[in-house]
């Protein structure tokens, strides 16, 4: 029952052609960007890349390099540095990404109902919209203790949820270092999780903060400890984002070619310390963590 | 744009025009993407007139930031990053807090709007093989379910506002109406780069509501894809005063994020 | 909008005959006892009382004394001191009480379509009992997306619930000394919260730790500070249980006059300091607190 | 019960006959109330052969409690307290955890069970007009949700084990089947005073898996008040070992609360 083990075995072991993926973070903070860059190297495809909030490198990344068969997710965006993702608009220009087209709403809903157990979870968002006419997954219903009508979505349990966080035991009691993202909903309602830790600590140590252990190891399949596992993103409470590396990414991930050779820089091939030297090196990388801690 | 008096932009004309909208001791919040104006807008009225308003900002940091005067950084998240969240919840609760009616008020952008207050993220051209693929839904159905949705349009065109959106990702109070849905809020404000619209009660339409210093009725009719009710009476869109801008730019905005296209890193 | 008040305006303001109260804490644990009393000393009538879980002083106590029209709970006992509340056992064979009859599923269900702001929630408890024959609120509804079955559960949104924390803001941002019990979910649940708390302190206290922020002062209505409000029950980190009491309450409770005995003793024009005195005293208090904090 | 060599009580035997059954590494729960004998059975199973369990305990306090020997105290809550909790959480998720089929095992009470193993704690006799009212349901139907159910019954009688159930509370695996219900798991293992009973597959009934030292097959279909499935050889249940009493009088009860009507204050 040893749960700690490398990314490669983890993803190895937890990531199959046609699995449900839930990649857990959210815009820049806390996406677990080596994994992504570890089920590319091992050309992980047909996936349900399934994400609770934009984790929007991730996301682009594994749809550009043909991993993802269909994404369910509301939005895919880069903030303020480009709206919506390269590699994903370009995609579904071409028809090449099944979309189940959601709300943000329908996402937690179909997570809530995985994560409830139950087949199916009734939301507002959705009603008098288009979804339900797109995606078979979101029904209308009648209110049966009335006459509104609600949205209803169908139960995604995800085969395997990757979450990033700041710590964690070596059971996958796993704490983050601010923010939540989705990562709770995303880590109850999926089957197994593998989390992707900055520093694997002692038992006892998380429990001196019980309020802070958002990720409950019961279901934890695989715990990889991985310093700057989410760079180029933010590591809450660990580092800060590079700007200059995502601002690198969203120039290259505009053509194909230019896609390309990001991966053939920067992952194929390369091991994350690799892709750490080269994007970022040392300063840069001490740079990110001053006054964080 | 110069009114003889003072230099504003278009953003910040936005801003002071949404903030002054924002009561004291409300509650609302702010989406995850582009949120430059609401946040500004957010920050102005916490300075000016509502020291007690509670923002839920989103991604990444989430939190509940009350009783704070608010800085506008690069990203929505610094806001509660800088000052500390008094509490760090799970982030669907939010929504929760839009369905259930809590939120006052709520911001939304479109990038395609028509007659009804519809709004569109999806795509332009049909779904199945869109002209334009949009990033996509987020919250934005929701948000329709704040007593009021403030909905800022980066663009007033006949590609922007529309005859009817080619997916409909956020119903207006019309469309969750006929939809028999079961709560109907979010009485919709659209503030454009010409003007200011809300809706006509008795036809449910968009209506004209005051046009921005300088710019015509005509001019508003002219980038407009579909009937906009006009009023016999419209008038002006009240400008940015110098204490809003001064405390815009030197409080809420000292960085000039709101004139830079990308954040400062 | 000044939140911090008195118990008695709090209790006088947003508990109406007739309302649908909820009152939150678990058996033993924050009960907010001295809100009880309150609601007893107003003469509250007709009440919804919704237990998030068994606050079985504060739920008998407010049953025995008539202020209740109707009952939402999945249990009411005092753990091993005594199974069944012995008030609430009385009024249910005598037919005096109405009774939401479920299973606790039921009752988070319909505390989260509250929550959530739909009109139902479905749960796989329930399948296959008779909940359903019995109360019209619970439904059995085949799933749209396939062929099972699934209890479903009309929505109840508390007009007002209340809770007890170790500390508050006097806006209502409150945090509990440990276990989080329901209330959470009763507290998003509810039009309105009364935080009854054992100190208010500053904002900024309640900002070092946002993690332990469990109950957001958005719907607060009201800010309660009560010393020992919870008492005899445990008020998590500030004192233990008074088992000594509870033992005397169950006797008395027993028979109908010793019930009225009791609230005569120990509620009916007492103010809740009168009743710390009488119930403990100063060196029971004292002893409760030792080693808690 | 003396069996010749080692004094044991009834509830030391149930509990060991449980605390054989809990897997190292497994998952489970026990619910808030009255549930010294599940608390005293896990205790046992820690120390014994499952190290790494996990068991989620109720009210007051709820956590998780992992890789930690439990010690029986007054209340479920108190193991937690006394130990730590290495996670606190909303109590609704570990149902959650019940219903999506997280939990390999889960215990759980009875006033009555039939045949079928549905059990009721609800009322005795009609529910309008009860001639015995129970706690109420709890959170026991999830319980069966787990995939093992373990049904503690404290009284062997044929008004405790009834041909049908005055209210199904909680429904065992053939009354979830027959309501087309979305899962089942919950194979439940019934431990009273006189014996230990599972289901058998092909009736989905009751049958004894084995009487108790000293408890005749006769004796226990007396006190039945249904036709209990009886295979041809019926074991006796396995009595405590001196080890096993020895650990669970002086490491996991050593206040001995499992003999003590009420708690230690």
């Amino acid at each position: 029952m040893a749960k700690v083990m490398s990314l490669e075995d983890a993803i190895s072991k937890f990531v199959q052609d046609g699995s449900t993926v839930l990649i857990g973070g959210t815009y820049m903070t806390d996406e677990p960007v080596a994994a992504a860059h570890e089920i590319i190297r091992q050309g992980k495809k047909d996936l349900t890349l399934v994400l609770g909030e934009a984790a929007c490198m991730v996301g682009d990344l594994l749809i550009g390099a043909g991993c993802v068969k269909k994404i369910v997710s509301s939005l895919l965006g880069f903030m303020r540095l480009k709206p919506i993702a390269p590699r994903y608009r370009r995609a579904i220009e071409r028809c090449d990404l099944e979309v189940w087209e959601a709300e943000q709403n329908h996402v937690h809903a179909a997570l809530r109902a995985a994560a409830q157990g139950v087949p199916f979870m009734p939301t507002l968002s959705g009603v008098g919209c288009d979804y339900h006419k797109v995606n078979p997954d979101i029904k209308v219903l009648q209110d049966p203790f009335g006459d509104r009508t609600v949205n209803i979505v169908k139960a995604i349990e995800p085969d395997v949820t990757i979450v990033h966080t700041a710590t964690s035991d070596d059971w996958g009691n796993a704490q983050h270092g601010g923010s939540l993202h989705y990562d709770i909903l995303s880590c109850r309602a999926a089957k197994k999780v593998i989390v992707m830790t900055e520093q694997v600590v002692s038992y006892d140590h998380i429990r001196k903060n019980p309020d802070k252990t958002h990720v409950i190891g019961y279901n934890v399949a695989a715990v990889v400890e991985m310093p700057f596992g989410a760079y180029p993103s933010e590591g809450q409470a660990c580092y800060r984002y590079d700007l200059d590396h995502y601002r690198e990414y969203l120039r290259m991930a505009e053509t194909d070619a230019g896609f390309e050779e990001y991966l053939d820089k920067y992952v194929r091939g390369k091991a994350h310390n690799d892709f750490l030297q080269l994007a970022a090196g040392t300063n840069k990388l001490l740079e990110l963590q001053t006054g964080v801690h | 744009m110069d009114t003889g008096t003072v230099n504003y932009t278009i953003a910040e004309l936005m801003v002071c025009t949404f903030a002054r909208e924002i009561p004291d001791y409300s509650v609302g919040g702010v989406p995850g993407v582009r949120s430059e104006v609401p946040l500004a807008a957010v920050g102005l009225a916490a300075t000016m007139h509502a020291p007690n308003l509670v923002c839920l900002t989103m991604a990444p940091i989430f939190a509940a930031i009350t009783k704070e005067q608010l800085v506008l950084t690069g990203f929505t998240s610094e806001y509660a990053r800088e000052k500390g969240a008094v509490a760090i919840f799970e982030q669907e609760y939010m929504y929760d807090w839009l369905h259930k009616g809590v939120m006052q008020w709520f911001f939304g952008g479109a990038m395609q709007i028509d007659q009804y207050a519809d709004t569109n993220v999806v795509c332009i051209g049909d779904w199945h093989k869109p002209k334009v693929r949009g990033p996509g839904g987020a919250g934005l159905s929701a948000a329709y379910y704040a007593h009021r949705c403030f909905i800022w349009v980066n663009e007033h065109s006949k590609r922007v506002f529309v005859e009817k959106v080619d997916f409909i990702s956020a119903a207006g109070p019309r469309s969750k109406r006929l939809a028999n849905g079961y709560v109907v809020r979010g009485e919709p404000m659209v503030v454009s780069p010409l003007a200011v619209m809300d809706i006509d009660p008795a036809t449910e339409r968009l209506r004209l509501k005051s046009v921005h210093p300088g710019v015509s009725t005509d001019e508003v009719l002219d980038n407009t894809g579909f009937d906009l009710i006009v009023p016999d009476h419209v008038p002006q869109t009240q400008p940015p005063t110098e204490q809003e801008l001064n405390i815009l730019r030197t409080e809420v905005d000292p960085k000039g994020i709101l004139i830079h296209e990308e954040p400062l890193g």
